[in-house]
């Protein structure tokens, strides 16, 4: 098809799409209403189960099942990319030669990935209290540890990265997630039920049930699930080479 | 109502305006100068909104963003080194004027906070902030010669 | 019992976890062996809760169970059309496990279990999408599913095809999925609610006495898109011939006889339980707009699946063909036609899975899918010879295959003119495959001249086992021919249909009852299909040089372009078309 | 004024949907069509947060407020987009694999240029 | 006062996704893309979702532009090879 003609098509399209979407924004309640019947009663839920943290109490307790799917999507697609990212037959893999960086930016980088880890491990620790939560702390400490490439060499970082026991990481938490949620059913309650543990003093760290268990486990898993992410990107990028040329 | 919120406003939509400006025009290497200073200049505004909600939790972003900010700058350094290789950019001017704006912007707020953990967290979000754009902009300005290879 | 429904998805994601974890250490045997153990544990558990899901059950996920109707919890369904797909699902994916038993040459390395493992998930996946009762539930287990098949279907990197087609595949899809989620963003900011029947509700009591307004239609419009994308529908169906012919014969079997399938149950499931009411879209406007695109897609896919010669493209366009049949008897909305449609389903599942496992056989032995190509080559494979030409006449819904049980059924809630589209598409579809039975396995008729048309060829294309194979192994010949009299068993079982139809309108149609068995009528539109593709098949094969496609077809082929631009530009257009197909109600209500 | 506000929020998340897809149509450029998808997405996240969002409500968090003292906004809308961020963040490096293998296999980037899968 | 606010961050965030589809240079929609992550981080907290906020930060202002910019050093390095193949 030719240029023009998709611009055509793309023009009719995306008017009449344009259309009604306007038309529905037109519909909508006014942006900031008050009337949010599932978000009150989620509120009230998580105020029941001592999660201080209301989006975590949606997340890992009232909306687990979502999360578990969410979770998959992660696994899934790491192990999509280490697929799709092999090596395949006619490439090869070469040494990096090591890079030299300034020396400022060396110790900027040595002094701020400890720090990045804490601060990763803070929020995923303090995921049912405040802001924050497996997800977001599990990519921080996962982005920190990459610093050790950029202000160091990608020798560096391989040191600390067993690539295997990081796969193996990923998998073992969805693990972890999944026998957390069938303990429910062991239990003869259901599925991701979290009535298994006492719910703690409200607005301390082990409040909220078996809240910041599933909490760990998906820091865990997304943590090392973007380590291995990363570190298939980061073959391609400095690594493997293709054999022949042409 | 409040002075904070105001002042977070005024700092979005400065900071902001400019430095989509900055990002979206010019030689590449202009462009990464301008991606620092948005950490930079965005930083504070966070810090602001926070205190402007009277929610301390949100300082938590503001965290995030120090940290986080600065490493997104070397991803560019690192990786588009052919680009900057020649014409290193400097602003040195507009960072160190971003920067006393986040310093004034971290003091004010220990001011009203007091002395306490929200204060000492607020000093190492600001020591992160400052430290970090400033090793940025010194590897953008040529922190990376010399880099072989990885 | 009902409790146990999440175990439908649990079970093969921790399957997939564990084989990932110990994937390192697993030798392949293992790693398939555990594949095969979990997949088979799932379609148990599967059908012990098929044969327990009358009256349907509800399970709600966390135990959240509602407190004076209300719940902050997800629901998962369990009736029978949901545990019905899932068991298809299961079922299917253990042929392809079974099918793809020592396959591949090179699980990349150090990974053997990676395979399997997708494959589980892929299995979890499109049963989570089948019980969902939630929309944003839908959504994400509808974004697993994707991600998966795009992994999936990208598995042989070294083929240049095979990437392409995965990535054209992912960006569409993803598309729809995101306008999907819009759409879902929209009817949670009308209702507040997540849930399918609530949303349902929520709709009726904004409306009011005022019927659907302009936001009712936007969502209607938006989530359709979504799930039509993945059911490829025209104008949204160009991703698949490029992902299907390109992506392993295993994963095939799949996408084809039950993903795309899935999209249709999904806009089932979708308008009974959230558009249907008052507030909701009006009957005569979903009718119109269903059975519009469904023709639409059903002659495309037909005419397009004719004029193919890379014969897993083919099966691809007849699978299009297919799906537009389904949706104009699920468009009818009679408790008919969705016994109809689900029967075809899963007649189709098994008879469509067959047929690719056939191709597969080809590739694997001859390195090559191009009809032209193999012409006469491949008489020395009898029994996957007999099995394709079986396949085809199924396709062509001979009695009593059940696709033709399915075909019958929908043809005579459908009625009228429209049962010349479903005789046509079917013949047109099964003529191609009867053809290239023809040629490829009998050599009949001359060798077939290349033209420099506009077309994919599937020449030179490498196999997917380590080397040519010498022989087919008897996995390649046996599932194909289990799936096959599968096919043959749901159309020749007494009662079977019956029990299809009581557990579909149990859960669908309100307590109305048909009944889904032979029919006079029904027998001979089969007898007249299948000896129109016979007719058709002989008539190319005999004709003494290849008719090249005629003049009017070029622009058709031509819009099939490959390009991921051209796939996005249609499928904003197809939304607007679907809003205005569903337009005059909104404006009448 | 605030009769614009009651709805730009929903007609800047319409815009950026389409803009994104405009990006998707036109581009020559696989790796910038997987931004142009990213672009998409994020209009679903400017949906959902404007569909929950309270007129002088605060985040539902009690870690430093006292249950009941201020209004608040819904929490539901939040955890959907945070799923959906990480969606978002999956298909981006899934899809960016395929492009680098796609450019191995075909040697180009330019959707215009890949030959295969045509008729 | 705070519908300013919220609608300097809603058109900043505007401005800057047509910025970066209007970027053809993958290595500049990174850019682009970085600091729209940024932005949205701020609209995010000025709606109220720090949560949402603190992740598209992680996501959009590191992780993704990381996964572009590695992507796009590997298509250049290859292209290098193959030239000084030639």
């Amino acid at each position: 098809m030719s240029r023009r003609l998709r611009l055509w098509l793309l023009a009719v399209g995306g008017a009449g799409l344009a259309a009604v979407l306007a038309a529905a924004c037109l519909e909508l309640p006014g942006f900031g209403g008050r009337s949010h019947p599932y978000g009150t009663r989620a509120v009230r839920a998580s105020l029941a189960r001592h999660t201080a943290n209301t989006i975590a109490s949606v997340n890992f307790d009232q909306r687990a099942y979502d999360t578990l799917g969410e979770m998959s999507i992660l696994f899934a697609a790491v192990l999509g990319c280490v697929v799709l990212l092999r090596q395949a037959r006619d490439e090869h893999r070469e040494r990096p030669r090591p890079a030299q960086v300034a020396r400022p930016v060396r110790r900027y980088a040595l002094l701020v990935v400890p720090a990045a880890l804490v601060c990763g491990l803070y929020i995923v620790a303090h995921g049912q209290l405040s802001p924050g939560g497996g997800f977001q702390g599990g990519v921080v400490a996962a982005t920190a540890l990459h610093l050790l490439y950029l202000g160091a060499d990608y020798r560096a970082l391989e040191r600390v990265r067993p690539l295997g026991a990081f796969e193996a990481t990923d998998a073992l938490s969805v693990c972890a997630y999944l026998v957390l949620g069938l303990a429910g059913v062991l239990a003869g309650t259901a599925f991701l039920a979290n009535t298994l543990l006492p719910y703690g003093t409200f607005n301390t760290l082990s409040s909220g049930g078996f809240v910041p268990l599933l909490n760990a486990a998906v820091g865990m898993e997304v943590a090392s699930a973007v380590v291995v992410l990363l570190a298939n990107f980061l073959d391609q990028a400095v690594e493997i080479v293709e054999e022949e040329a042409g | 109502m409040n002075g904070w919120i105001l002042a977070a406003t005024v700092e979005l939509g400065g900071g902001g305006a400019a430095a989509l400006w900055g990002v979206t025009t010019g030689p590449t290497a202009r462009r990464v100068v301008a991606q620092n200073l948005t950490t930079a200049a965005l930083c504070p505004a966070l810090l602001l909104l926070a205190q402007g909600y009277g929610r301390p939790a949100y300082v938590d972003l503001a965290l995030l963003l120090a940290l986080l900010g600065p490493v997104g700058t070397l991803v560019f350094a690192r990786l588009l080194h052919e680009d900057l290789e020649g014409r290193r950019p400097s602003a040195w001017g507009l960072t160190y004027a971003v920067a006393g704006v986040g310093a004034a912007v971290v003091i004010a707020l220990c001011a009203v906070t007091g002395p306490g953990r929200a204060m000492v967290k607020l000093l190492v979000i600001g020591a992160l902030l400052i430290g970090g754009n400033l090793i940025a902009s010194r590897a953008l300005s040529g922190g990376f010669r010399g880099v072989l290879g990885g | 019992m009902h409790h146990l429904l999440p175990l439908l998805v649990a079970v093969p994601l921790l399957g997939a976890a564990l084989l990932a974890a110990a994937g390192r250490r697993l030798p392949r045997p293992a790693a398939e062996l555990t594949g095969l153990l979990v997949c088979a544990a799932t379609a148990a558990l599967a059908l012990v809760l098929l044969l327990n899901s009358s009256p349907p059950v509800v399970e709600w996920a966390g135990g959240w169970v509602p407190v004076g109707g209300e719940s902050v919890g997800i629901e998962v369904i369990g009736d029978g059309p949901s545990l019905g797909m899932a068991t298809l699902v299961s079922l299917l994916t253990l042929s392809a496990l079974a099918y793809s038993w020592r396959y591949f040459d090179e699980p990349p390395r150090g990974h053997a279990g990676s395979f399997p493992a997708l494959m589980l998930v892929f299995q979890g996946a499109m049963c989570g999408f089948a019980l969902a009762g939630d929309l944003f539930n839908a959504f994400v287990f509808f974004e697993l599913m994707s991600v998966v098949a795009y992994a999936l279907t990208g598995f042989r990197i070294d083929e240049a095809k095979a990437v392409q087609g995965a990535l054209t595949f992912g960006v569409v899809n993803s598309l729809g999925a995101y306008a999907m989620l819009t759409g879902i963003g929209l009817l949670y900011a009308r209702t507040g609610e997540l849930s399918m029947s609530k949303i349902g509700r929520g709709l009726d009591t904004a409306a009011g006495h005022g019927g659907p307004d302009a936001l009712v239609l936007a969502a209607f419009v938006l989530v359709l898109t979504g799930l039509l994308v993945k059911a490829a529908t025209v104008p949204f169906h160009f991703w698949l011939p490029d992902a299907h012919a390109v992506a392993p014969t295993p994963v095939c079997m799949l996408l084809s006889g039950v993903m795309v399938e899935l999209g249709v149950y999904g806009v089932w499931r979708v308008y009974g339980t959230v558009f249907a009411g008052p507030g909701g879209i009006p009957a005569a406007d979903l009718t119109r707009a269903l059975v519009t695109l469904g023709v639409l897609t059903a002659v495309t896919g037909a005419v397009m699946c004719w004029y193919q010669r890379h014969i897993k493209r083919l099966l691809a366009f007849s699978t299009i063909a297919h799906t537009g049949l389904f949706l104009v008897a699920v468009g009818v909305l009679t408790p008919e036609g969705d016994d109809g449609a689900a029967l075809y389903i899963l007649g189709h599942a098994g008879v469509k899975a067959a047929l690719f496992a056939c191709a597969g056989a080809l590739l694997d032995r001859f390195g090559s899918v191009d009809e032209h190509e193999l012409h006469g080559r491949a008489r020395e494979l009898r029994a996957t010879g007999v099995l394709f030409a079986v396949g085809g006449l199924a396709l062509a819904g001979l009695p009593p295959f059940g696709t033709g049980l399915g075909k019958a059924v929908s043809e005579e809630a459908v009625g009228g003119p429209l049962t010349v589209v479903y005789v046509l598409a079917s013949a047109v579809t099964a003529g191609a495959v009867l053809r290239v039975a023809a040629r490829v396995f009998l050599g009949l008729g001359p060798p077939p001249e290349d033209t420099d048309a506009y077309e994919t060829s599937g020449s030179a294309e490498r196999p997917e086992t380590s080397g040519l194979l010498r022989r087919v192994p008897d996995t390649m010949t046996t599932v194909p021919a289990v799936l096959l009299a599968a096919a043959l068993a749901m159309g020749t079982v007494p009662g079977f249909g019956d029990l299809v139809a009581r557990s579909v309108n149990e859960a669908g149609s309100g307590g109305a009852r048909a009944s889904a068995a032979w029919t006079l009528h029904g027998v001979l539109l089969g007898l007249v299909s299948a000896a129109l593709a016979v007719a058709l098949a002989t008539a190319a094969v005999t004709r003494s040089h290849r008719p090249s496609a005629p003049a009017w077809m070029t622009p058709l082929r031509r819009l099939q372009s490959g390009h991921v631009g051209d796939y996005v530009a249609w499928l904003l257009l197809g939304s607007t078309l679907l809003a205005a197909l569903a337009l005059p109600g909104v404006l009448g209500g | 004024m605030s009769a614009l506000m009651q709805v730009l929020p929903y007609l800047i998340a319409a815009y950026v949907f389409l803009t994104g897809c405009y990006g998707l149509a036109t581009s020559r450029n696989l790796i910038h069509a997987v931004g142009c998808l990213s672009v998409c997405q994020v209009s679903t996240y400017i949906l959902l947060l404007a569909v929950g969002y309270r007129s002088g409500g605060t985040a539902p968090v009690f870690s430093d407020i006292k249950p009941g003292t201020r209004p608040l906004v819904d929490p539901v809308v939040q955890a959907l987009t945070l799923t959906d961020i990480v969606v978002g963040a999956t298909v981006t490096a899934l899809l960016l694999a395929l492009v680098l293998q796609i450019v191995k296999r075909h040697g180009t980037l330019d959707p215009d240029e890949l030959r295969e899968l045509r008729g | 006062m705070s519908d300013a606010l919220i609608l300097v961050a809603l058109l900043l965030v505007a401005a800057t996704a047509t910025a970066a589809v209007a970027q053809r240079d993958p290595a500049r929609q990174a850019l682009v893309l970085s600091v729209l992550g940024v932005f949205l981080a701020v609209l995010f907290t000025v709606l109220q979702a720090p949560d949402v906020g603190l992740s598209q930060l992680a996501v959009g202002a590191a992780l993704t532009p990381l996964l572009i910019m590695l992507s796009v050093r590997k298509i250049r390095r290859r292209r290098r090879d193959r030239d000084g193949a030639r």
